[in-house]
């Protein structure tokens, strides 16, 4: 007989986060009964808003079942619920603009959150393909939201294919795993090695590489990226990426692989980063623009895996996600009715029509592009300190120098030409204002105390 | 001997995905896939005496599943607005 | 303390001069002019006041670690004759130019830009250490510049001054190099120091070659004197004080302040006589055939700047000394003649439109005619003196070859002097022009007193001034005394004969048959078309070259290739990412493929 | 255990590649059922079962029903693929393709046969050994695709209903 | 040298950045309305920060740990070198600001936030002790000055801003990557990263591949310095900038590129700073002759003085690679002299621009007749950048041509032929504007009171350096003796 464990009562509150999750997206279920829209609102608010405190109150580390709560699995689980709390925030006009206010937009919303808590916190494979799963499905639906728009079908039936596509060699993967060690749990893939193990392996990369947007499988990025609605853009920039990446990085420490596979990864941060920034030089549409940066970004995470160190790589994550978050918020509020607005002809001239969100914007498009006094930076700069391979290093700083050009001709866009026909005035909703000042306070507060984040991450 | 099967099952799930251009074969394509790892699953949890391969296919099932119905739902809105399930009918967004 | 007043009064003056001219409403015509004359007056009295006492005065000025540059200001036995000549013509010529400049408006900027000049020539003389000595080297050269082309309204006249300046800047950098190489040798730039210091014989020729290579550039000799004609753009009392008296001593002061090195430097004394001697005969050459007054008494200047450095390099520095004197009055007055004949012909400066003025201007006649007594070397006057010291020394020194050449150029200075003083005063034509004030006439006067006195004097004073101890054979003396006079008599001679005025005919016959040689005279031999020719023209195409090329095509051309480099990758690698669905699934599929592929091909 | 596993496969392969080949699609539909049928079979062979059946109940039965579904549905508006010319750039890529499909499955049968292993037999309750270990150790996983379920069907009901009133 | 550790400093670096963001935050809660309040507060601010600035001590210091983890604490100390630095720029903002009153129109909030935001950068540079502080500062520079140039500057102002910050961005990436490998090897040797930079001194040479990072520093300095092949993007940027925008970037961002290079690059690697002597000294020498032959064919004033800057930087990096005491005082000297008389220069041009509209040396003629005060402050900067004696120039100038003749006489001869080509483009440059026939008098109206005090204190700075230089260098004398120390003794031993 196999008895089933005991859960204590740590273990339980371990899992508060999740179950509150699933709980609010069944409130709001309920609620859809009703007309109005502002409870789901707020009940979705909340639980996200409750995700983030939760997780950084958290300490030590928990395993229930085959989940594992350690100090990194809650820091990157509390920066996906307040990319969830801002996203709610900042869509919720943006919904209204559009005609496309449902309750489901939450529910899916929430339900990635929970795949995504579930990806950071797994222990087992199999827990984290569910995870992925979760979050995947909801995001495709997600991305398909306002049906009426041919955009958003297009990129959601494409973003669905390749996905399940990735997922089927992601599982694959897993069966070959399975095949040489017997069990899916991280612990075991120290043990995966042999043909059937490296291949395994292999192909769990092929589905990471999918999702975090990295070279070989990035095809899909600037498309899905574009059609999807702005604050779902923003939210898969941020969020999704943030629990691909961990993932990834929690996939990579526990297993102990041969050089050969890491000049793999040298070469996908290579491609990454020289396209990411290269492309972005010629885009002329804004959220094209901020897909191919969100590449090169990655390309900087791959580095940041090389060097080993996770903690690094969380924080870099940190920063990347609060100044994208902070960019797409900007970009959802300048959009125009069809998100017309949204390339750099129309939005010429925005800094000097709109002074604080232009102001707003610069200051995130300089974080993201490394400049010193901000967040960006210290995020590239600890990233890379303690890299030994310089050479790379020194390609990913002169490949940044393609970025700030894009970034430079993207602030040059915005200041220094001359506003064309008359924009209308943007009207920025309490919501939104909220949710940005609170993403520029952190932003501002990694940027002039970044050991509080650093100390946060390694000392909890 | 049943995870060599197995694995062309997938590849010929694979090719479905590749050369077909009305998406709902590639869906069959993908539960084909899907199919083959259950069965690697099973193959090798079998070789090394362990039921948890079944498990492991008890849930790929469910996710195959879900799959289907998200893929089918979104083909449906697909044929809505596009009046076709090709894929070279879908490419409105140019560079 | 006096010598440092000595030499900051002329400063203060162009300070006081050029605030006024900036600043003030309503300037009163004659203040400037009083104001600089004053200054330089009181340096005169203070100056005659410390002669020949041993007196320094030094400020801190530059001092990093172990090298010290202090402001030194040291008077002794030679710098005071410069002094004294400096401050006493000076002050004649400022009072000469205070009526001279009167309608000018720029007044007081003349003045500030006169009393500057004098300030700088001070430092220069009583500069303690070489870079204080170059400091008034080159505030002289500054100065020349801006006078020159003090009427600047004229485009002409500006690029003279920018000639000069560049002529001179080039003469600068050797003194630079000069002193650079003096310094690495014996660690200290002061004149002291390096008189006394023991110097291996090759790092001093290149010193003093170098040195001398300056001397050229501020003393108008053969390779750099291409400036000094075109100076006399500038206002005559200019010419006079600048281009006559002062500053083009200057490299005779240099290289007779640093004797003992040049005495060390023995092959480099060949060198120097013969610049100066074929300076002297090439400069008299072109006097021969010019039309315009101030180019002839300019070429005359460089023909007698020739002789001082003949004498230089054949060792006879206080001969060198005692002709700077004397040349510096007789010149001076020459100057200042032409100054006024100028000034009553209302700007007219070609010999030929002039003539007959002895009966319209007697007492600028009579005091040239006494300048033009002394150049020629006529016994009782100072020319004679001084330049048969030269010739006597360069005779008894062995380089009797040189000395030929400078008795033929003593020759042709009397014969075109003669030429000059002829054409302008004798002559039956009666051209109307009127008598300067007795403002110009007074220091006209007093400098013709000196030119006549100041041989006799300077002869008996110079033997004091001994540098060192010379046997005196008096019989060979006289006798080369008789010669150069002999010499002198004959040039006068020939020049009345050729240019009375009925010798017309003659003169037409030898133009005829020696036309080309004239012509050649007229255009100082083409030495300036040549230089323009040979240097100019391609460093201008070489300035265009570069910057084209180097600047425009290599550097930029090399960043636009990086730049649209980065552009064209990013166009490229946009092709790549089709919006096709099918064109994405086969990407995908075949990077799986490659990877599963690399895994397994990792282990072989 | 060897000639039924082979009839299996064989009829498999076949089935699949007419999945992919038919021009119709209700008849690649019918062709994908006799797969899951020799998945199910192959399963009984291994000695599972419970997943033999469940195949056949779950995937077999609904999932299938459902493409039925929506191929009946669509399809009248789907023409048959009519078959374009194949251009040379086409047939380069298939033949590409073609060979890197074969070679990596020559790949994985070398590293398959690599490591041989004989299966083992395993006990007869095998129904109730499964379905314990489901229980016990994979709970949270159990859990967890129940929530997968919960946004299928919010996702296709989103997604799929005809006409929606936005509210507010 | 004692040292006290006094707020002063944080407080002079950031009290501009301060009242830039009050100044934007009062003009967007529509305080100062109107642009004067703005001009002359932050007028006021950059005079008050001169204030601050006069009551420092030379070698005050103040360190507090910053982010532990990485090593790096927040390090201001100002000592001998420095101190002239910090005042030369206290000293530009002020008169930058002033002169830009009458230029600049429209859009003034932005522009007094950026010139504040750029006098704090500045500042925090040349103060900056902790290597990853003055990495901040160096690229905060950039940005005001894009948007300066970007936005107030002429015709192809987006080109020449790009240029300009793409240009740095590059040098200072490499600079970046050799920061980084320092701190590493400090972590290896002392167990815990730390980018102080007299922490960075201790790091021992042999296990540094000192030449490579050496010439990522030097590369960063010599495209900031401008130096000889990487100066092109000096003539665009200051073409398109506002006067202002010129006189800063000639008088204090160029500077940053000298300071950098003695006060980082030569103590940190000695042993590479006597390798790469003679390659610094023929890049000087070539650039000398370059920046003079190429501003003599130029027809637009500001990029003719933009490349008589390049001749002028060239002598400067001639005199910093000669690596002796006499060249290096004279190249800081020079420096500073530069910053008075090229920054002078620009005034004036800009002055002529506000006249006439055009910066063609061709359009211009017989000056000197009606503005007789510009012209006189015009031949005073010419001849104070043609080294002459009595001005700053030749003080700068002679030092470090006798310093560079004690090392290599070769370069330093071609170097002293720069007085020669100095004064040809200089000459002709002033012969055409200034003499001959008045092409468009109606214009040229001379130099009003305003004007006159906005050039004064460069026509001060000049003549002090020129002649009363005692206390510049007796000040320079610690910094000087230290940087002895370094390049004789400390790495070159064992390099």
């Amino acid at each position: 007989m196999v008895e089933i464990q005991a859960l204590s009562i740590e273990q339980l509150l371990a899992l508060r986060p999740l179950a509150v999750t699933i709980i609010a997206v069944l409130i709001i279920m309920m609620l859809a009964l009703w007309q109005s829209k502002w409870p789901s609102l707020l009940v979705a608010l909340s639980a996200s808003a409750f995700v983030v405190i939760d997780s950084l109150s958290g300490a030590g580390t928990v395993s229930v079942f085959g989940l594992q709560f350690d100090v990194l699995s809650r820091i990157v689980s509390a920066l996906t619920g307040f990319a969830a709390f801002v996203t709610f925030l900042v869509s919720f006009r943006y919904l209204d603009q559009k005609k496309e206010q449902h309750p489901e937009y939450q529910i899916l919303l929430l339900l990635s959150l929970a795949g995504m808590q579930l990806m950071n916190a797994a222990a087992d494979l199999m827990l984290l393909f569910i995870g992925i799963e979760l979050m995947s499905l909801s995001i495709y639906v997600l991305v398909a939201f306002a049906r009426s728009r041919r955009a958003c079908c297009e990129a959601a039936i494409k973003y669905f294919l390749l996905g399940s596509v990735a997922s089927a060699f992601f599982l694959y993967g897993m069966s070959f795993i399975f095949g040489a060690t017997g069990s899916l749990a991280f612990t075991a893939l120290a043990k995966a090695n042999g043909y059937l193990g490296y291949l395994g392996i292999g192909l769990l990369t092929v589905g990471f590489l999918f999702k975090m947007g990295a070279p070989p499988f990035q095809m899909w990025v600037p498309d899905v990226y574009e059609g999807a609605m702005v604050p779902l853009t923003g939210f898969m920039a941020s969020a999704v990426k943030a629990a691909s990446v961990f993932a990834f990085v929690r996939v990579l420490t526990s297993c102990t692989m041969p050089d050969y596979f890491w000049d793999l990864i040298r070469f996908a941060a290579i491609a990454a980063i020289f396209l990411g920034n290269a492309v972005a030089l010629t885009q002329t549409r804004l959220k094209r623009f901020f897909a191919y940066s969100s590449i090169a970004h990655t390309g900087y995470m791959l580095l940041g895996i090389l060097g080993g160190s996770s903690s690094a790589i969380i924080v870099y994550l940190v920063v990347y996600s609060v100044a994208s978050l902070g960019v797409f918020s900007i970009l959802t509020l300048m959009s125009g009715p069809d998100d017309s607005l949204l390339t750099s002809l129309e939005s010429a001239g925005f800094g000097r029509r709109h002074p604080v969100l232009g102001g707003l914007m610069s200051l995130f498009v300089l974080s993201l592009s490394g400049m010193p006094p901000l967040a960006g930076f210290f995020g590239k700069y600890q990233l890379f300190v303690f890299l030994q391979d310089r050479t790379l290093v020194l390609f990913a700083m002169l490949a940044s120098t393609l970025g700030l050009a894009a970034y430079v001709r993207l602030l040059i866009n915005f200041y220094m030409k001359e506003p064309i026909g008359v924009m209308s005035r943007v009207r920025t909703p309490v919501g939104a204002f909220f949710a940005l000042s609170l993403v520029l306070g952190l932003m501002l507060h990694m940027s002039f105390f970044p050991d509080a984040l650093i100390r946060l991450i390694s000392g909890l | 001997m049943v995870e060599s099967f197995a694995a062309a099952l997938f590849l010929i799930g694979l090719l479905g995905i590749v050369l077909r251009r009305t998406i709902l074969v590639m869906l069959m394509s993908l539960e084909l896939m899907l199919n083959a790892v259950n069965l690697t699953f099973v193959a090798f949890g079998q070789q090394q005496g362990l039921l948890t391969g079944q498990v492991y296919v008890f849930f790929t099932m469910t996710i195959a599943a879900a799959e289907a119905a998200i893929g089918l739902a979104l083909v449906i809105a697909l044929f809505r607005t596009f009046r076709s399930v090709d894929t070279h009918a879908v490419h409105g967004m140019r560079e | 303390m006096q010598l440092a007043f000595l030499c900051f009064l002329p400063f203060l003056a162009s300070i006081f001069n050029g605030f006024w001219y900036l600043f003030a409403k309503k300037p009163w015509k004659m203040a400037a002019g009083v104001v600089s004359t004053l200054a330089l007056f009181t340096s005169f009295c203070l100056a005659s006041a410390l002669a020949f006492h041993d007196v320094t005065f030094s400020l801190p000025w530059i001092a990093t670690g172990s090298f010290e540059l202090p402001f030194v200001l040291r008077l002794d036995h030679l710098s005071s004759i410069f002094v004294l000549v400096i401050t006493g013509v000076g002050t004649l010529i400022h009072i000469y130019a205070t009526v001279y400049m009167a309608h000018d408006s720029g007044i007081q900027k003349f003045f500030a830009y006169l009393s500057l000049f004098c300030g700088s020539m001070l430092v220069l003389v009583l500069g303690g250490s070489l870079p204080i000595l170059f400091c008034g080297w080159e505030g002289v050269g500054l100065c020349s510049y801006l006078l020159i082309s003090f009427w600047f309204d004229d485009s002409e006249k500006a690029k003279a001054g920018a000639k000069a300046f560049i002529v001179n800047r080039i003469g600068d950098v050797g003194f630079l190099l000069g002193m650079f190489v003096l310094f690495q040798a014996c660690g200290s730039l002061d004149i002291e120091t390096l008189t006394h210091a023991q110097l291996s014989p090759t790092t001093v020729l290149i010193a003093c070659s170098l040195l001398f290579f300056a001397c050229t550039g501020k003393s108008a000799q053969i390779p750099l004197y291409i400036w000094l004609p075109d100076a006399m753009a500038g206002p005559t009392p200019v010419s006079a004080l600048i281009h006559a008296a002062t500053m083009v001593t200057s490299g005779v002061y240099l290289v007779t302040r640093l004797h003992v090195l040049f005495d060390a430097a023995e092959s480099l004394h060949i060198v120097m006589a013969t610049v100066g001697g074929v300076t002297a005969f090439v400069a008299a050459t072109i006097a021969l055939v010019q039309d315009d007054i101030k180019k002839v008494l300019a070429y005359s200047t460089v023909s007698q700047l020739g002789y001082l450095f003949l004498a230089c390099g054949v060792g006879a520095y206080e001969a060198a000394v005692f002709h700077v004197v004397t040349h510096a009055f007789f010149k001076a007055l020459l100057f200042l003649a032409a100054g006024s004949v100028i000034h009553g012909m209302d700007g007219e400066q070609n010999m030929w439109k002039m003539g007959g003025l002895k009966k319209a201007m007697p007492v600028t006649f009579a005091t040239f005619t006494l300048g033009w007594l002394a150049i020629c070397g006529i016994p009782p006057f100072s020319g004679f003196f001084s330049k048969d010291e030269i010739l006597f020394h360069t005779f008894t020194s062995g380089h009797t070859g040189l000395w030929a050449l400078g008795l033929v150029t003593a020759c042709m200075t009397a014969f075109y002097m003669t030429r000059l003083y002829i054409v302008t005063f004798l002559g039956t034509k009666h051209t109307h022009a009127h008598e300067s004030s007795w403002g110009m006439l007074a220091p006209l006067c007093v400098l013709a007193c000196l030119s006549a006195l100041g041989g006799i004097f300077g002869h008996m004073i110079s033997h004091t001034l001994a540098f060192h101890a010379e046997a005196e054979s008096s019989q060979l003396e006289w006798i080369l005394m008789l010669v150069s006079a002999c010499i002198a008599g004959l040039g006068i001679a020939l020049a009345f004969f050729m240019y009375d005025e009925s010798r017309q005919p003659i003169r037409a016959r030898i133009q005829k048959q020696y036309g080309w040689l004239s012509t050649a005279l007229a255009h100082a031999w083409y030495v300036d078309e040549a230089i323009d020719l040979v240097l100019l023209k391609p460093l201008r195409q070489i300035y265009g070259f570069v910057w084209r090329t180097i600047d425009v095509l290599c550097i930029d051309g090399f960043i636009m290739l990086l730049a649209s480099g980065g552009r064209a990758s990013g166009d490229v690698l946009r092709l790549i990412q089709p919006g096709f669905l099918h064109i994405s699934i086969a990407c995908m599929v075949m990077g799986a493929f490659f990877i599963m592929g690399y895994m397994v091909y990792g282990q072989l | 255990m060897d000639v039924p596993f082979y009839i299996c496969a064989g009829i498999g392969i076949a089935a699949a590649f007419s999945v992919i080949l038919q021009r119709r699609a209700v008849l690649s539909v019918l062709s994908l059922m006799v797969v899951l049928i020799t998945c199910a079979a192959m399963y009984a062979m291994l000695g599972a079962h419970f997943l033999a059946v469940l195949q056949i109940l779950v995937y077999a039965g609904a999932v299938m029903v459902l493409f039925v579904f929506v191929v009946m549905l669509l399809d009248p508006e789907i023409l048959p693929e009519e078959v374009r010319p194949q251009s040379i750039l086409e047939r380069l890529w298939i033949f590409i393709l073609t060979l890197g499909v074969s070679t990596i499955f020559a790949m994985l049968v070398w590293v398959f046969a690599h490591r041989y292993v004989p299966y083992r037999q395993m006990g007869a309750d095998n129904t109730e050994k499964v379905s314990l270990l489901l229980f016990s150790e994979h709970i949270a996983a159990f859990e967890a695709t129940s929530l997968i379920l919960i946004a299928a069907i919010v996702g296709a009901l989103t997604l799929s209903k005809r006409h929606r009133k936005a509210k507010g | 040298m004692a040292s006290y550790s006094s707020h002063l400093l944080s407080l002079l670096v950031f009290l501009p950045a301060a009242a830039a963001f009050l100044g934007l935050g009062a003009r967007g809660l529509g305080l100062l309305r109107r642009d004067v309040a703005l001009w002359y507060g932050s007028l006021f601010v950059t005079v008050l920060t001169f204030g601050l600035g006069m009551m420092l001590s030379p070698n005050s210091e103040e360190k507090y740990t910053w982010i532990p983890q990485l090593g790096v604490s927040y390090a201001l100390s100002l000592d001998g070198l420095s101190v002239w630095f910090v005042l030369l720029t206290l000293l530009v903002m002020p008169i930058a600001l002033f002169a830009s009153m009458h230029a600049i129109r429209d859009r003034v909030a932005e522009y007094c936030f950026h010139m504040l935001l750029l006098e704090t950068a500045v500042l925090g540079s040349f103060l900056a002790a902790d290597m990853f502080l003055f990495y901040v500062f160096w690229e905060v520079m950039l940005v005001p000055m894009l948007f300066i140039i970007g936005i107030y500057g002429g015709k192809e102002r987006l080109f020449a801003s790009m240029k300009f910050v793409l240009f740095t961005f590059v040098g200072s990436a490499c600079m970046l990557v050799s920061i980084m490998v320092l701190v590493y090897m400090h972590k290896l040797q002392f167990g815990v990263p730390s980018s102080y930079l007299p922490d960075l001194l201790r790091v021992h040479g042999a296990i540094i591949p000192s030449r490579l990072l050496f010439s990522a520093f030097a590369l960063a300095f010599l495209i900031k310095m401008p130096c000889f092949p990487l100066h092109t993007w000096l003539p665009d940027a200051h073409v398109q900038a506002p006067t202002a925008g010129s006189v800063i970037l000639a008088s204090l961002l160029l500077k940053l590129g000298g300071y950098g290079l003695v006060r980082i690059a030569f103590p940190l690697f000695p042993e590479a700073a006597h390798f790469f002597q003679p390659l610094g000294m023929a890049l000087g020498a070539t650039a000398v002759i370059y920046g003079a032959w190429v501003a003599i064919v130029q027809t637009d004033m500001k990029k003719l003085v933009a490349y008589s800057s390049v001749s002028h930087m060239g002598a400067v990096v001639l005199g910093l690679f000669a690596l002796n005491s006499i060249a290096m005082a004279g190249s800081i000297a020079q420096m500073i002299s530069h910053g008075f008389a090229t920054g002078g220069l620009f005034l004036i041009v800009g002055m002529i621009y506000e006249r006439f509209h055009t910066r063609e040396i061709a359009a211009f003629g017989g000056l000197a007749r009606s503005m007789p005060k510009m012209a006189f402050f015009l031949v005073l900067m010419t001849f104070a950048s043609v080294a002459l004696p009595g001005t700053s120039g030749f003080v700068g100038e002679f030092l470090i041509l006798l310093g560079a003749w004690q090392t290599m006489p070769v370069y330093a001869g071609i170097a002293a032929l720069s007085a020669i080509f100095g004064a040809v483009y200089m000459l002709k440059w002033i012969e055409r504007i200034l003499y001959g026939q008045a092409k468009s008098p109606s214009l040229a109206v001379d130099l009003s009171h305003r004007e006159i005090l906005i050039l004064l204190p460069f026509t001060l700075g000049i003549f002090w350096l020129g002649l009363m230089p005692g206390s510049f260098f007796h000040q320079l004398e610690p910094s000087i003796l230290k940087m002895q120390f370094f390049l004789t003794t400390g790495g070159y031993h064992h390099g």
